[in-house]
């Protein structure tokens, strides 16, 4: 942890970074982000598998611009984030300064290339206990899910903070403040609650790059995180387009194949 | 040492002893081991073929299976003919739903189609050129006549070779070996195959072209990679000689004959005493050649 | 408030056999919004569009919803009758009664309950509809040629002499493309030359055309009556005001011996050359590749024994922009070369040749001047045998199709080698005679009756060389399939007619979508085929799918009509119905870029006065956007909308579907 | 003040009967790691060992989704319905003492100038049994905000965990209507020290000293800073049981609807976005600021009491992890 | 009892399925009355989100159509819509929506008997699964109901 910490004060010092996004100590043990202005706050910064907010999702904050340039401490669901940011026009190559630790050492990525690289031999196994979690809902029957998923959709309770937890969610008026047409309906029953889960899942649909902060943030303990999985793990399959791999717009829902794979249109 | 599936069908136990033992040679030389299929069945051939479309598709089939219970997922097939019989049942088992559902049943035993026969020149790319590139001492500087014959280029979809109607494959192993490939006209023209039992005079009069134009370009052998081309060129040759003017001498050998020359085997461990024309004047050429280098 | 008008029409007895028009009329009335509702019998008659007007002006209505036949029949009319009335046509909406409910229905209450509901649909959509203004784009009158071949001549004198300014762009130094490489052209067997060079020369002369030879097309944006082109004029290391075309450069040229383009390889030309004698400019090109002076820095003669100084090896490539209103892409083709036919020893043997080598051959200009000679010891060939179908149709070899010309230049060049040879053996391997043109059968009947050439109907299976003689081996179909072996002293291959090389990066270039063999592709192949999907792009000639002479140039004529079509109007009045950005919620993501078939969406970069850029958001370009609204459904922030279909709209007829009673939660 | 005692295994048949009585009973349910108030079936449905509930009670009387009243079209006019008054009561066992003193703002806010309507038919008919807390974590800070761990404002029966049975004191009339109702489950007993079984919470922060430093803390030039980590989500509005900003949505076609009373939250920037577009709280550092000087200054100008009752269920949802009593401690350093 | 007349929403493109639904007309086809169009541009202008405002508003089977592929006015409207539907389709899948009333197809304008076919099929197949209360039933979900955990 010291190598990172020292490292992080010399950009302090050589004025290459002004403000420096991390993690510090929270509660349970888990990293909360944290935000460094000065070298000797900086003793507070850790690292470890336990720091899993999404800290790209702070870099669409309008507090941040009067800051020239900021660093990020990025774990790999960062990484990926960013890589699809950037594939969204949303960061340019060259704002941030992005740091990583790969096995003990201090990874500072030159530019986004040099993550796009990273993130594609680094591509992890998707975990175990969700892949089961998702074969035992697909295994009950219809009825089942859908007395599954429209009781624990209903316990929602419309906070978002699944769409202020997620770095991709960055638009400034969400289809759901909209009310000319009423899209998505407001008030959380069961029909809105779905509704607003839907959308959610795809707009990420062939975005989404899994770093679970949606399900995480959920206060309801909802699994969401389900939705957008299954529904990238079949845009993989069928499309073979990884979301948050590459710099170059490679989005499934605005591409097709003249022989894109179906059986059910008559 | 590798291990591959090895099919040598019937001709290579019998009338193409030579060509069973030169491949075996140059294979322990790459040191690939052919594994024999065990209880492995007749290819069915033309026989099959031109009577029962499903049997012709079981018999290579079964083959096929016992590769795959064997574990090989790819069998040398040297004979061109056994090789186009496999290739095709592999074929219509990837493409054709009944035969995927009913040849299992027939031959009571499962087929995924993973084992891919390979023919000989696809063997010797594949194995044995890089191994003894550097062992072929002998070089063979004489003139040969690469003949292909017709299953080994045809049909289009299960042919490996490259420009089918002109092709240089054998070319290359032939320069790789010291040799000169000349340039001739009768590559892929057909040597009459299978007719060589009941109408061996349709076989003279093609396989007569075939030789005239090889000898009269001054080719010192005929190189072939196919059991039944080699049949007809060398056991036919009283019958092609009927339709010359002189009694052609030119012997057929095989391609794995000419590198087992060329690293350097004695001929008769290659098998050329069971030759019907002779070739020894043409290995004294090459044996005198070699003494004044 | 809306106030909306509803006009039942009974169509006759169309309708009103199956639906009570009067009871829907009657129940439209009750709509919240609707102020007027009535039927009449033959609401699209001269009295019924009356009764709108009136009732438009009468009760001052806000929206219009006729309840007749298919708005893909009568829309129009029912729109400008509302614009007579003073009322934007767009508030104008039409419900399909009659093919999606009466004619296809029984006469029960359901039917009428549907039509009432049907009613009801398009009153809700049209409280929504908003007043929409045809788009206007301006359009620059010159149109650019790509290809100096006889299409793009034809199609820029034909503009030109309608008084219009065109550019015209050749790769070549010189214009005339495949048509100044041929001997004499069918079914008349005059000269290419003659008829072929007065129209270059008119070209060159013209003041409407402006030439550029030796030029590509650098890139392409913009869209129909406002293209900007960027034109690569490579540097051609002549002075061509100063050049007088004397010739002496490349006498003196030391480089004789590169292997000449125009003669199809069996000429050869000097590093600094002119095409051909009749070329247009007929002023020489250095090709630097070849050229000592830009090998090894040396030589330099060419410079030296110029009188008029034209000569300057330090020119650039220059990129000239121009603005254009339309293109038209006359690139022309070019034949099969490669050693695609190994079993005829294409390559192998020097006197197996193509059919535009034979032409040079044949042709007065050629390398041998008209005297046909074997290019391997140059001996006049005694016995010719000429393959047809020589890769065209033949699926195995990935060309299915008929090269359509062949058949024809065949016969020409076997009659060619008669009368140059009248005891000369002319032998065609043929499988179908297609001479479909004017005077091209009689012309094919003469080849073989009066000229005697062999036609054998068999394909050839292999050619080879014994003792100097090309040995032919086919069948005769005809004389039930006897092997045919031939000893010729040339062989001629038909060989496929096949998009140029270059053909596929160009189409990218323009935005034009091409086929699996890289022709362009034409809007609709019978009713749109000089246009294509790309407004303002139009094709003319071989570039499309091999063609003839007389069909390059009567497509040609057309496309130009179509160019002089687009510039007869100063402006392009277009539907209003195309996409539309809301600025404040686009997030400038982009990607809605991609699904846009007519690359209609750019970025647009929204700046304070003093300059800072806010945002980065998406533009529809109007004069591109043709209405599709595959971006409208994809974009996350809804900040794409489409005039005629908004969300809005469609979620109100949505809306007013069925509307079961226990939702309201009574 | 009545004191009774029922025995720890009787607590179970009292639920039960309760429940059989028709009586819907709001209580702690175990979902994953979380506890949160829901209507049980049975006692064991109801999870006993929790330090708080990750949700308050606060919907039993002010539900996430409420319905004011039905319209329905009938030719050209509308007819209104009213929702129909819960027939039976609602019973809230297992509140803790912080929420009930929120549930005692709750109703100084919603009842004491004008009564709102349907927040009084639901509270006539709930009763609130507290339980105290026997032990508290690192976010709980009742203690700071003048509250301890076995306050009884707001309930109506408050019981204490003891060896040989449940401690009860009676409230209010209304819980002693209800303990008579079951009086077979109860025991006399006197009153005894509930000191002895609560939780000791150290205090965080003095209020008193913080009044005088939050008055001017609205330009305080820190607060961007001390709020970056917040991205702006509504979990710790309403997880809070004395937020009770509220939003109306109508549901509608064209034959009826209804019109709904929903949660809302001052977090989210379309609280306060205008119809212009502009919006007078841009960045999210101006709505973390309203939410804490809500809490800690405007309702004790407006209602003389502070409407944080430190329950720390903000601290515990809050993805991002901010914390109400760092925010606090620092908005004393200044 | 009277027998369940199912409500069914067709989302068709103009110029293939609307003017297939023409053509039904014009060859005077007769079918059930149960289906209501609405006309889009093009398939790709269809939005997932209507299909579940349709059902939102009683409808019980819904019916998407457009141009075949590579018959697409636009050239690639309906090639995107396809990719919509079969990541739509994914979805619905995964939350156990009522799939069997959702129906896709290709109908071109030359097909008016297809188009007739299709809506016949689609009738009886929703009348025979009836009402689609499941769905409805949502809107009344979580009304006034007390507690976190949905306890219906």
């Amino acid at each position: 942890m010291s190598e990172l910490i020292n490292k992080v004060s010399q950009f302090f010092s050589s004025g290459i970074i002004d403000l420096f996004i991390g993690y510090k100590k929270g509660r349970l043990g888990e990293g909360k982000p944290a935000f460094f202005t000065k070298p000797e706050q900086l003793n507070e910064l850790i690292f470890d598998e336990n720091c899993i907010v999404n800290l790209a999702v702070y870099l669409r904050k309008p507090e941040l611009k009067k800051y020239s340039k900021i660093g990020v401490l990025a774990n790999f669901g960062t990484l990926r984030a960013l890589l699809q940011l950037a594939a969204e026009n949303q960061i340019a190559d060259g704002q941030y300064l992005i740091l990583t630790v790969a096995d003990g050492k201090v990874l500072e990525f030159a530019n986004l290339k040099a993550i796009e690289e990273y993130v594609a031999n680094n591509l992890p196994k998707p975990n175990p206990e969700r892949i089961a979690f998702l074969k035992e809902i697909e295994s009950k029957s219809r009825e089942e899910r859908w007395e599954f998923w429209t009781r624990e959709l209903a316990s929602c309770i419309r906070c978002y903070a699944c769409r202020a937890a997620c770095p991709l969610c960055y638009c400034e008026q969400c289809l759901v403040e909209c009310n000319q047409p009423q899209w998505v309906g407001v008030p959380p029953t069961g029909m809105g609650n779905l509704e607003w889960h839907i959308v959610r899942a795809m707009h990420l649909a062939g975005r989404c790059i899994g770093c679970g902060e949606c399900e995480a943030a959920c206060p309801m303990e909802i699994p969401i995180g389900f939705l957008t999985q299954k529904l990238n793990m079949a845009i993989i399959s069928n499309f073979g387009q990884v979301p948050g791999t590459k710099l170059e717009p490679d989005y499934a829902l605005s591409t097709f194949k003249v022989d894109d794979k179906e059986n059910f249109i008559r | 040492m590798t291990k591959i599936g090895y099919f040598p069908g019937c001709s290579l136990n019998g009338t193409a002893k030579e060509y069973d033992l030169s491949l075996k040679a140059i294979a322990r030389f790459a040191d690939v081991e052919l594994v024999e299929l065990n209880d492995w069945n007749c290819c069915g051939a033309t026989a099959a073929h031109s009577l029962n479309s499903t049997l012709a598709v079981a018999l290579p089939a079964r083959n096929l299976a016992i590769a795959e219970r064997m574990g090989f997922d790819e069998i040398l097939v040297p004979c061109a003919a056994c090789y186009s019989r496999l290739a095709q049942a592999l074929y219509e088992i990837k493409s054709d739903e009944k035969y995927r559902t009913k040849i299992p049943q027939l031959i009571e035993m499962e087929i995924k189609g993973t084992a891919n026969p390979i023919t000989v020149l696809d063997f010797i790319n594949k194995y044995v050129l890089d191994k003894i590139k550097d062992k072929l001492t002998n070089k063979l500087n004489a003139k040969f006549a690469c003949y292909y014959g017709c299953l080994l280029t045809r049909p289009e979809h299960l042919s490996t070779i490259e420009r089918r109607e002109d092709p240089l494959v054998m070319e290359q192993i032939v320069k790789l070996a010291g040799g000169i490939a000349i340039d001739w006209a009768f590559k892929v023209e057909c040597c009459g195959a299978g007719l060589s039992v009941v109408r061996t005079d349709i076989v003279g009069k093609l396989c007569a072209k075939i030789v005239d134009d090889a000898s009269s370009r001054g080719a010192d052998a005929i190189v072939v990679a196919c059991p039944m081309c080699h049949s007809n060129l060398d056991m036919r040759r009283s019958e092609i000689n009927k339709n010359l003017s002189t009694d052609n001498k030119i012997p057929a050998i095989y391609i794995t004959q000419l590198l087992g020359l060329a690293l350097g085997i004695e001929p008769n461990k290659l098998g050329f005493d069971k030759h019907f024309v002779p070739a020894d004047n043409f290995i004294q050429k090459l044996q005198k050649q070699t003494v004044e280098v | 408030m809306a106030r909306i008008g509803v006009f039942v029409c009974h169509c006759g007895e169309n309708i009103s056999s199956t639906v009570d028009c009067a009871k829907v009329a009657e129940i439209a009335s009750n709509y919240p919004g609707v102020v007027y509702s009535i039927d009449y019998k033959y609401m699209c008659s001269d009295p019924g569009q009356n009764l709108i007007k009136e009732a438009i002006q009468k009760h001052k209505l806000t929206g219009v919803v006729v309840a007749a036949c298919s708005p893909r029949m009568h829309e129009p009319t029912f729109r400008k009758a509302t614009a007579e009335a003073g009322l934007n046509p767009y508030l104008c909406e039409m419900a399909n009664l009659r093919e999606h409910c009466s004619w296809v229905h029984y006469r029960e209450d359901t039917t009428t309950e549907k039509a009432a509901e049907l009613v009801r649909v398009l009153v809700e959509k049209v409280k929504h509809n908003e007043e929409l203004y045809p788009i206007k784009v301006p359009i620059t009158k010159t149109a650019l040629v790509i290809g100096g071949g006889i299409g793009g001549i034809q199609a820029a004198l034909d503009i030109a002499n309608s008084g219009h300014k065109v550019i015209m762009v050749e790769k070549n130094p010189s214009i005339g493309g495949k048509m100044a490489q041929l001997s004499e052209t069918f079914p008349t067997l005059d000269c290419s030359q003659c008829i072929l060079t007065p129209r270059m020369v008119e070209v060159a002369q013209h003041p409407n055309i402006t030439l550029y030879t030796y030029a590509e097309i650098e890139s392409v944006d913009g869209f129909i009556g406002n293209f900007k082109v960027t034109i690569r004029q490579k540097a051609k290391s002549v002075d061509h005001k100063a050049c007088t075309g004397c010739g002496l450069c490349i006498e003196k040229c030391p480089i004789k011996k590169i292997p000449d383009e125009f003669n199809a390889g069996l000429g050869n030309r000097a590093a600094i050359y002119v095409p051909f004698p009749q070329a247009v400019p007929n002023k020489p090109v250095i090709d630097r590749n070849n050229c000592t002076y830009f090998l090894k820095g040396k030589c330099g003669l060419c410079k030296k024994v110029c009188p008029a100084d034209a000569i300057h090896y330090e020119q650039e490539d220059e990129l000239i922009k121009v603005d254009v209103g339309a293109i038209v892409a006359a690139t022309g083709f070019d034949i099969k070369h490669s050693d695609f036919f190994p079993e005829y020893g294409y390559g192998k043997y020097p006197d197996v040749i193509d059919g535009l080598q034979f032409e040079r051959l044949a042709s007065a200009s050629g390398p041998t001047l008209g005297v046909l000679k074997r290019p391997s010891d140059g001996k006049e060939p005694e016995s010719i045998v000429f393959i047809a179908c020589a890769g065209s149709r033949d699926p195995a070899k990935g060309i299915p199709y008929c090269s359509k010309i062949c058949c024809m230049y065949t016969a020409k060049h076997a009659m060619l080698f008669k009368h140059k040879n009248h005891h000369g053996k002319a032998t065609v391997f043929y499988m179908d005679i297609r001479a479909g043109g004017k005077m091209y059968d009689e012309f094919v009947r003469r080849a073989i009756e009066e000229d005697d050439v062999n036609y054998i109907r068999g394909r050839v299976s292999r050619i080879y060389e014994k003792n100097g003689k090309l040995i032919v081996c086919g069948v005769d179909t005809l004389l039930n399939s006897r092997p045919v072996e031939i000893e010729a002293d040339m062989v001629v291959l038909a060989t496929a007619a096949i998009a140029n090389s270059d053909s596929e990066e160009l189409a990218q270039k323009l935005h034009i979508s091409y086929d699996p063999y890289h022709f362009f592709s034409e809007a609709h192949p019978k009713l749109r085929p000089v246009e294509t999907n790309t407004a303002g792009i139009m094709l003319a000639g071989a570039c499309q799918a091999p063609k003839d002479i007389p069909d390059t140039v009567s497509q040609a004529s057309g496309t130009a009509a179509k160019v002089v079509a687009l510039f007869s109007q100063d402006e392009l009045t277009r539907e209003p119905l195309i996409a539309y950005v809301n600025n404040n919620t686009c997030v400038g993501c982009f990607l809605c870029q991609s699904v846009c078939p007519y690359l209609a969406i750019e970025k647009e970069e929204i700046r304070r006065r003093d300059g800072t850029l806010v945002k980065t958001v998406a533009k529809i370009n109007p004069g591109l956007c043709q209405g599709c609204g595959t971006c409208v459904a994809l974009c996350r922030s809804k900040s794409i909308d489409i005039h005629g279909y908004t969300n809005r709209q469609i979620y109100a007829e949505v809306s007013a579907l069925f509307n079961r009673r226990e939702y309201a939660g009574v | 003040m009545e004191y009774k005692l029922i025995k720890l295994e009787k607590i179970q048949d009292f639920i039960n009967a309760l429940i059989a009585s028709g009586k819907q009973v709001l209580a702690p349910k175990q979902k994953k790691e979380k506890v949160f108030f829901s209507l049980v079936g049975s006692f064991d449905e109801i999870a006993m060992d929790y330090i708080q509930t990750a949700f308050s009670a606060k919907s039993a009387v002010f539900p996430k989704c409420e319905e004011l009243y039905t319209f329905e079209k009938n030719g050209k006019d509308t007819i209104l319905h009213n929702p129909p008054a819960p027939e039976n009561d609602t019973i809230v066992f297992g509140m803790r003492p912080c929420d009930g003193a929120a549930f005692d703002y709750l109703t100084t806010f919603f009842l004491k100038e004008n009564p709102d309507y349907h927040f009084k038919m639901r509270y006539d008919k709930t009763i609130f049994v507290g339980l105290t807390c026997s032990s508290g974590d690192e976010f709980c800070f009742c203690t700071s905000v003048g509250i301890s761990p076995s306050d009884t404002r707001g309930s109506d029966l408050m019981l204490t965990k003891t060896e040989n049975g449940y401690y009860m004191e009676i409230i209010t009339e209304k819980g002693k209507k209800l303990v008579e109702q079951f009086s077979n489950f109860f025991e006399q007993t006197e009153q005894i020290d509930k000191t002895k079984y609560t939780a000791n919470i150290q205090k965080r922060f003095d209020s008193s000293a913080l009044k005088e430093k939050i008055s001017g803390a609205f330009n305080w030039e820190r607060w961007e800073e001390t709020s970056l980590p917040c991205f702006g989500c509504g979990t710790c509005a309403f997880s809070c049981p004395t937020c009770t900003c509220f939003d109306i949505q109508d549901e509608a076609n064209l034959v009826g609807g209804a019109r709904y009373r929903i949660w809302d939250t001052c977090a989210l920037g379309i609280f306060t976005k205008h119809a212009s577009g502009h919006n007078p709280r841009e960045k999210q550092s101006e709505r973390w600021r309203n939410r804490i000087l809500h809490k800690f200054l405007y309702t004790d100008e407006q209602f003389g009491t502070l409407s944080c009752v430190g329950c720390g269920r903000c601290i515990r949802n809050c993805p991002a992890e901010l914390s109400i009593i760092e925010q606090v401690n620092a908005i004393m350093e200044g | 009892m009277q027998e369940f007349e199912p409500k069914i929403v067709a989302f068709v493109c103009n110029w293939c399925t609307y003017a297939g639904a023409d053509l039904a007309g014009t060859s005077r086809i007769k079918y059930a009355t149960n289906v209501r169009i609405v006309r889009f541009p093009c398939t790709g202008r269809i939005d997932y989100m209507l299909i579940l405002k349709a059902f939102q508003n009683g409808a019980d089977g819904v019916i998407v159509s457009g141009c075949h592929p590579n018959d697409c006015h636009y050239t690639s409207g309906n090639f995107h819509a396809r990719r919509r539907w079969i990541v739509f389709n994914e979805l619905l899948e995964l939350l156990g929506f009522d799939k069997r009333r959702l129906f896709f197809s290709w109908v071109s304008a030359a097909e008016g008997a297809k188009w007739a076919n299709l809506v016949n099929e689609v009738v009886t197949e929703v009348r025979k699964l009836g009402p689609f209360t499941e769905y409805e039933k949502l809107s009344k979900i979580n009304v006034n109901s007390i507690g976190e955990l949905c306890n219906v």
